[in-house]
């Protein structure tokens, strides 16, 4: 009460702060206006559009007395993914110096708001930084939405679990993604991860009648705020040793000044990347992922296999490799150690398992393995193979939990290896699809799966980690078996495939419209991307991440001059075409 | 900059985020799991306020007032994964939830 | 078809980047004669399961039309010109400038010619147990594989086409198979491609390093890398050489790697078996030909003693263990082993003679054994087992059955007047004039060979047929004609080889030359050229290789006087 | 710089109650008990926030923490009757106590090797230039030492705010969707749905997997 009484008397005079001298800025007058920064609306529009989104299906499902006609959810968070895809248009034209597309020259429309040169560009701050990864990974999650959301739809109809929020969640999650991606400051970074990761607790804990879900979401939860301190002492570590929080001035800071005693900045990596690889499950911070895609409903495993994969790699990649890649020689051995032991651990213990959920689980660690081996060469060519490996990725792995969703059942428990017996005889579109996605996942030629890991050891063998390469290819070979470990048991266990007894209608699996429509979706990309692997090469070619500086303030703003005008290019921007 | 009081309570906050992670991974009961993620974040935020002073920088505790909503947020979402989990299964445990079955 | 040709011509453009003269068609061959079987697939995959026969005609045809066009290339192959011929290249990766660059040399012609007959016939050879529609699939499929990686100029589209046939082939196994089918194809699958692991760090770190050399853009171009393959430090060239030479090794299979080959074979359904005999093990040697010597000349001649030894032990335990054989078809595997055994031989020894048989062999190899396992699918039809223990005076009720696999068993023998005498007589007399000792081990090897297969033949051909065997009926005419051609193969190349060796070494000259060039040494062949003139020419320089014919006797008999 | 006694005294205490607290957080056999150690330990940092001129987070400590989030947890230990005591002799996992134990101790060993050997020369970011906490002279006037004192705790929630609102306006307004998701979390997780699937069975775990690998692969 009585600290309140102070500030309510206070006279404006006396609280004028005696700044030391030399401070960089004038004295603020303290009852004068709070200097709000500028915002750049169109930058930020993805990140509305999701999150509005996700509200305005909130308001209007309650709205609803009689509940939504069918589809109608699924139909409205594509589109709203959709909108948020085209939204960040604009931004990547803006990136890349576009001034049209096709036809239509949008020079001239509202958001010229944004600055006028090309390339990548911050605002808020420095808080939100534009930039190709940014970009690129905001199409990327919104797509995994939009699949993840059409796998959803059916099944939750299947489950009795209708109902909206499923879909705002993956909306909400989404958003907090597409922040991860976005944030050029490690608060707004660790606040978007938060964001993504209670959306994505809720969703594994979110089949509320098997209670292997809520278990998963549970177990998910524990380890995710572990991890999530973990990250956040990092930070406070970064802190410490910098004085800032904004990844640019960082940068700044630390390509000006070579601290004497860098303690606090490794000890700051060692944690944020502890926290790092809990969120992408990297071994040894595993341990949760294959309980959690056992329990959790599949749709929302297929998501966060992906999306959350993919907004974990984006934060990654723009703190390590971009933000501090002058110390790469620091962290690159811990990098090095993650996926060597996600490699190997994945595939083996991969091969072990007998459930369908946990395999994929297991395997998926052993793909961030080769992810990793991708951001440990800290190259642009590393980057570009980060981003291809994710977005082809995300269709495989999406789709490969499509099919799973669709074995499951109702019940959403039928993922035993036994449960894919026979299913090349009594569901044969199904088991080939499968097939397709399994095979791409173990990286055989003509699939996305094969290219992908083609460009990691590239990355890896150019940054000269030959050794790291080969091993991931070995292990690429163990993890092979467990694919094949699927493709034996769905075509080559039904008693010498000869039983010629008509399929029974039971054993026959309906594919839905949306489920098929997303399957396909998948297949199509995981197999186009296979055989023309061009347009996603050029377009992860682009999607070079950068800090750049906000164009200082003019006076008249509010003296928040955080620094001269320039862009700051990622390592090697310029070579990016390598 | 700094003194060795700061020193003190960097010291402190290191014991703190210590002792919170060795008693998550050591109990099994969900609450008090819980209960030690708030130790840790604790933890953290002396760490971030004590830097502040240290740097004279209010950034600091900005930074802790993000990582209170953050914790509460987590609070709110894990006491309802809790409860629901509890309805099912009353009085389970961590190790009936097959943790780090791995 | 016709319309689609000009879409291709459009998409692969002719160059006479790598031909020095224009070789083309006026529509690219080698990418249609790739495509043709893929097309079948995909119209087997689009035709309902239940039109067994029309599926059964679409992959034949394919394959068929496949086979014309490798016989076109032959046709119109050029035997004296420097280089590949049709040649054609579309870009598939422009940032690393990786194409489908297709063309065929001396070398890879009849690989490709041999692709071309023994798919159609093994496909016309045995029918599936059951699925025919992803059977025939999968075989075309395992076509087209086979075709692209003996065309591929580009390093990467070679890896892609060697790592893709594994997928049908380990379908065909996994699902058609016989036995522990599964075990085989999973074990066939994870050898292979644990090699080939090896070989893509090493085909990237081989362009990577080639950039660094080539100023600084990155290619997979074959012929761009063996022009910047100079820059490669020693050690490294030597390092990479063994990363694909694993892949190689595996393949082919050499002696310490060879252990995924009895039982995928033994496993796999007979036009499996036949195609994996024939053409999948070539691809290892083609590999090692083509992309181990080539790109890596040190590293061979540094290597060349090791693979002997391991090509004289594959000659010898492939044989021993083949004596010990009690089931036809692993008996066969294993004589595969011995066979490649010399291919491998051949191909280190490093003289025109020794390489070129071993090309030569490649081809016998992929005839003879095709054929017996052909045969052998024939016999397994009628008495649904390989065991030797249980088969028996098969040549009293099945006279021409019988004729036919004597004459196939003796050329893969080695008796003169049969194919696989000239390219086994070929290797010996090269790895002779390198050395010399070797050679007489592999020289024992004929003589197991001539043992277990006598052996076997004696075991189930001679005697009084007992119960079961009595009723075994003779070849039927769709059998015949199936197994015609390659009986014609068998005798003609035995006493004729002449064209195909016209065609084969100039290619294998110029390997040779380059590895000459590029190391500084002078291969024992050009030393010793003169004592075998008639074979090899003047032993200098491009020149035209001797009309001289190859008969086997005349061969033989120089070959003493040499000794 | 001076260092003030009194500042090094409350240190202590607090430090001592925080340690205590935590102990008894994790030590605990009565999730009660571990809740109210919990809430000594926010206390005391509570007053170590105080201590460094934190007022404003002090306060909010207090308010939030221990009054909201910790009576939460109360709230559902009384709900749910989980209130039973712990075994903690019983080892949950072969071993997984002492690694855990050993994973802690080299976390904290580590940390504060670390902090020993920098000392103060840690940190290693430049001093604020823009948002410097307090006047870094103390008048000698002890009356006015108080006032000045109050107008910074004063001055520390304008200061909180202005930067609240300009530099992490952003995160702001995040912190309010991350709210949003929470609650519709807290919603959602609260529905008490119908035919409820039957619990699962606990699995073996393992061995049968590895039997039945090696039989395909034998």
């Amino acid at each position: 009460m009585s600290s309140l009484a102070v500030v309510l008397a206070q006279a404006p005079q006396t609280t004028v702060i005696n700044l030391a001298p030399g401070a960089g800025t004038p004295a603020a007058d303290p009852n004068a206006p709070i200097p709000t920064p500028p915002v750049l609306w169109a930058a930020l529009l993805p990140i509305l559009v999701l999150g509005i989104g996700g509200l305005v299906l909130l308001t209007i499902s309650s709205l609803l007395k009689k509940g939504a006609p069918r589809g109608f959810y699924t139909l409205y968070t594509v589109m709203v993914a959709g909108l948020s895809m085209a939204a960040a248009v604009p931004l990547w034209a803006k990136v890349n110096g576009w001034t049209k597309i096709a036809w239509w020259d949008f020079r001239d429309l509202w958001w010229q708001s944004l600055p006028t040169e090309a390339g990548p560009f911050s605002t808020l701050g420095q808080a939100i930084g534009v930039d190709g990864l940014s970009v690129f990974l905001i199409l990327l999650i919104c797509i995994a939405v939009i699949l993840g959301s059409l796998l959803s739809d059916d099944f939750l109809l299947r489950e009795g679990l209708e109902g909206p929020e499923t879909y705002a969640l993956l909306l909400f999650s989404a958003c907090g993604g597409v922040i991860m991606a976005m944030a050029d400051d490690l608060i707004v970074l660790f606040l978007g991860l938060e964001t993504l990761s209670i959306a994505v607790y809720v969703l594994a804990a979110s089949h509320l009648k098997r209670a292997q879900s809520q278990e998963a979401g549970l177990k998910y939860f524990v380890l995710g705020g572990f991890s999530s301190a973990f990250f956040l002492y990092g930070i406070a570590m970064l802190y410490g040793a910098t004085g800032t929080t904004n990844l640019v001035a960082m940068k700044d800071f630390l390509s000006r000044s070579i601290p004497a005693n860098n303690a606090l900045l490794l000890i700051g990596f060692a944690l944020l990347l502890v926290g790092f690889a809990f969120k992408v499950a990297a071994v040894p911070f595993h341990a949760w992922s294959p309980d959690v895609y056992d329990g959790a409903p599949t749709p929302s495993v297929a998501f966060m296999a992906s999306g959350v994969k993919a907004a974990g790699f984006a934060g990654l990649v723009r703190v390590f490799v971009v933000a501090f890649g002058q110390y790469a020689a620091d962290w690159q051995p811990i990098v090095y150690a993650l996926a060597v032991l996600s490699l190997v651990v994945g595939s083996v213990l991969a091969i072990v398992q007998n459930n369908v959920k946990r395999t994929l689980a297991y395997s998926s660690v052993s793909h961030v393995g080769f992810i990793l081996i991708a951001v440990e060469a800290a190259t642009p060519a590393g980057i570009q193979a980060v981003l291809f490996y994710l977005a082809s990725y995300t269709f495989m792995v999406v789709g490969s939990f499509g099919v799973v969703t669709l074995v499951g059942r109702v019940g959403d428990g039928r993922h035993s290896l036994d449960d894919y017996k026979g299913l090349g005889r009594t569901n044969p579109l199904l088991a080939a699809i499968f097939t397709v996605f399994l095979l791409a996942q173990a990286g055989v030629p003509f699939t996305a799966g094969f290219v992908a890991k083609f460009y990691a050891v590239i990355a890896a063998v150019d940054a000269g980690s030959t050794v790291l390469a080969v091993i991931a290819m070995i292990s690429a070979t163990i993890a092979a078996f467990l694919y094949l470990r699927i493709i034996v048991a769905m075509y080559m266990t039904d008693s010498d495939g000869r039983s010629a007894s008509p399929v029974s209608r039971a054993e026959r699996i309906r594919i839905p419209f949306a489920t098929g429509l997303s399957l396909l979706l998948c297949v199509l990309t995981t197999v186009g991307v296979g055989l023309l692997p061009g347009p996603l090469t050029e377009l992860s070619a682009k999607g070079t991440p950068s800090l750049v500086r906000e164009p200082a303030r003019t006076a008249t703003d509010g003296g928040l001059t955080v620094g001269t005008t320039g862009t700051e290019a990622a390592p090697g921007q310029s070579q990016q075409q390598g | 900059m700094g003194n060795d009081v700061n020193i003190g309570y960097l010291t402190l906050s290191a014991i703190l985020f210590g002792v919170g992670a060795i008693g998550l991974l050591v109990r099994r009961n969900a609450l008090v799991m819980l209960m030690c993620i708030e130790l840790m974040l604790n933890a953290v935020n002396l760490t971030f306020v004590t830097f502040g002073s240290m740097l004279n920088d209010i950034t600091g505790q900005v930074v802790v007032f993000f990582v209170l909503v953050v914790a509460a947020a987590e609070v709110v979402v894990g006491l309802g994964i809790i409860v629901a989990v509890a309805r099912r299964r009353p009085g389970a445990t961590a190790d009936d939830l097959r943790v780090l079955r791995g | 078809m016709s319309t689609l040709v000009p879409a291709f011509a459009a998409v692969f453009e002719q160059t006479s980047e790598h031909t020095g003269e224009v070789t083309g068609l006026g529509f690219p061959l080698l990418p249609v004669m790739v495509l043709c079987p893929l097309l079948g697939a995909i119209v087997i995959a689009l035709l309902p399961k239940e039109r067994v026969d029309v599926i059964r005609l679409v992959a034949v045809l394919s394959s068929v039309a496949a086979g014309a066009l490798g016989i076109v290339a032959l046709a119109q192959f050029e035997p004296g010109a420097p280089g590949f011929q049709f040649v054609s290249s579309a870009t598939w990766i422009e940032s690393l400038d990786i194409k489908f660059i297709l063309g065929i040399d001396g070398i890879s012609l009849f690989l490709v010619v041999l692709t071309g007959i023994l798919f159609p016939i093994s496909l016309l050879a045995s029918k599936p147990e059951h699925d025919p529609k992803g059977y025939y699939a999968w075989l075309t499929l395992l076509e087209v594989g086979c075709l692209g990686v003996f065309c591929a100029l580009d390093l990467f589209v070679f890896f892609l086409f060697f790592e893709i046939t594994l997928v049908p082939l380990y379908m065909l196994i996994g699902k058609w198979g016989h036995g522990r089918r599964v075990y085989a194809a999973t074990k066939f699958f994870v050898f292979t491609m644990l090699g080939s692991a090896f070989m893509l760090v090493a085909i990237v770190s081989l362009a990577i390093l080639a950039k660094a050399g080539d100023g600084g853009t990155i290619s997979f171009d074959l012929q761009k890398v063996i022009a910047s393959q100079a820059n490669l430090g020693t050690v490294t060239s030597r390092l990479i050489f063994v990363g694909m030479a694993v892949a190689f090794m595996v393949k082919t299979p050499v002696f310490p790697f060879h252990t995924w080959l009895p039982d995928a074979h033994t496993e796999a359904p007979t036009a499996g078996s036949v195609n994996l005999a024939g053409i999948l093990l070539k691809l290892g040697t083609y590999g090692f030909l083509r992309y181990g010597l080539q790109l890596f000349p040190e590293a061979s001649l540094y290597f060349a003693p090791t693979m002997i030894t391991l090509g004289a032990i594959g000659i010898i335990y492939g044989g021993i263990v083949a004596a010990m054989q009690q089931n036809l078809k692993r008996l066969v595997a294993y004589s595969s082993v011995a066979h490649m055994g010399f291919c491998v031989m051949g191909l280190f020894a490093l003289t025109i003679e020794g390489v070129e048989g071993s090309v030569l062999q490649m081809i016998n190899h992929g005839i003879t054994t095709g054929a017996l396992f052909i045969l052998l699918g024939f016999l397994y039809r009628r008495r649904h087992t390989y065991e030797l223990a249980e088969l028996r005076g098969i040549q009293k009720v099945a006279p021409v059955f019988a004729g036919v696999f004597t004459v196939v068993m003796l050329a893969s023998i080695g008796v003169p007047g049969l194919n696989g005498f000239v390219g086994e007589f070929l290797v010996l007399a090269g790895t002779f004039i390198a050395h010399r000792w070797w050679a007489v081990v592999a020289a024992i090897g004929v003589i197991i060979a001539a043992l277990y297969l006598l052996w076997a033949y004696q075991r189930a051909f001679h005697g009084e047929p007992d119960e079961a065997n009595r009723t075994v009926p003779d070849l039927d005419w769709g059998e015949k004609l199936v197994i015609a051609p390659l009986v014609a193969l068998i005798v003609f190349l035995g006493v004729y080889p002449k064209p195909v060796l016209d065609r084969i070494e100039p290619a294998v000259r110029r390997v040779l030359e380059h590895v000459e060039v590029s190391t500084g040494r002078e291969l024992p062949s050009s030393r010793k050229g003169a004592d075998l003139a008639p074979l090899v020419g003047d032993g200098h320089g491009a020149s035209h290789p001797p009309a001289t014919g190859l008969d086997p006797g005349a061969e033989a008999e120089h070959a003493e006087a040499d000794r | 710089m001076p260092v003030p006694s009194m500042e090094v005294a409350i240190f202590f205490v607090c430090s001592l109650i925080a340690l205590a607290g935590s102990l008894g957080v994790v030590m605990s056999r009565n999730p009660v008990h571990s809740a109210l150690s919990l809430v000594a330990t926010l206390f005391a940092v509570a007053i170590l926030f105080l201590n460094q001129n934190a007022q404003f987070l002090g306060a909010v400590q207090v308010i939030v923490y221990t009054g909201a989030i910790v009576v939460l947890i109360l709230f559902v230990i009384m709900l749910l009757g989980v209130d039973r005591e712990e075994d903690l002799t019983v080892e949950p996992l072969v071993a997984q106590r002492p690694i855990a134990m050993i994973a802690g101790v080299v976390l904290i060993a580590g940390l504060l090797t670390i902090l020993f050997v920098g000392g103060a020369k840690l940190v290693t970011g430049e001093p604020s230039a823009n948002d410097p906490i307090m006047p870094t002279a103390a008048p000698a006037d002890s009356g006015e030492a108080i006032r000045q004192q109050q107008e910074i705790g004063a001055d520390n929630i304008r200061q909180v705010g202005a930067e609240l609102f300009s530099d992490y306006v952003f995160a702001f307004e995040v912190t309010a969707l991350l709210l949003t998701i929470a609650v519709v979390g807290a919603v959602l997780m609260a529905r008490r749905p119908r035919d409820l699937q039957p619990l699962p069975k606990p699995e073996a775990i393992d061995d049968e997997d590895l039997e039945a690998l090696s039989e395909e692969t034998a």
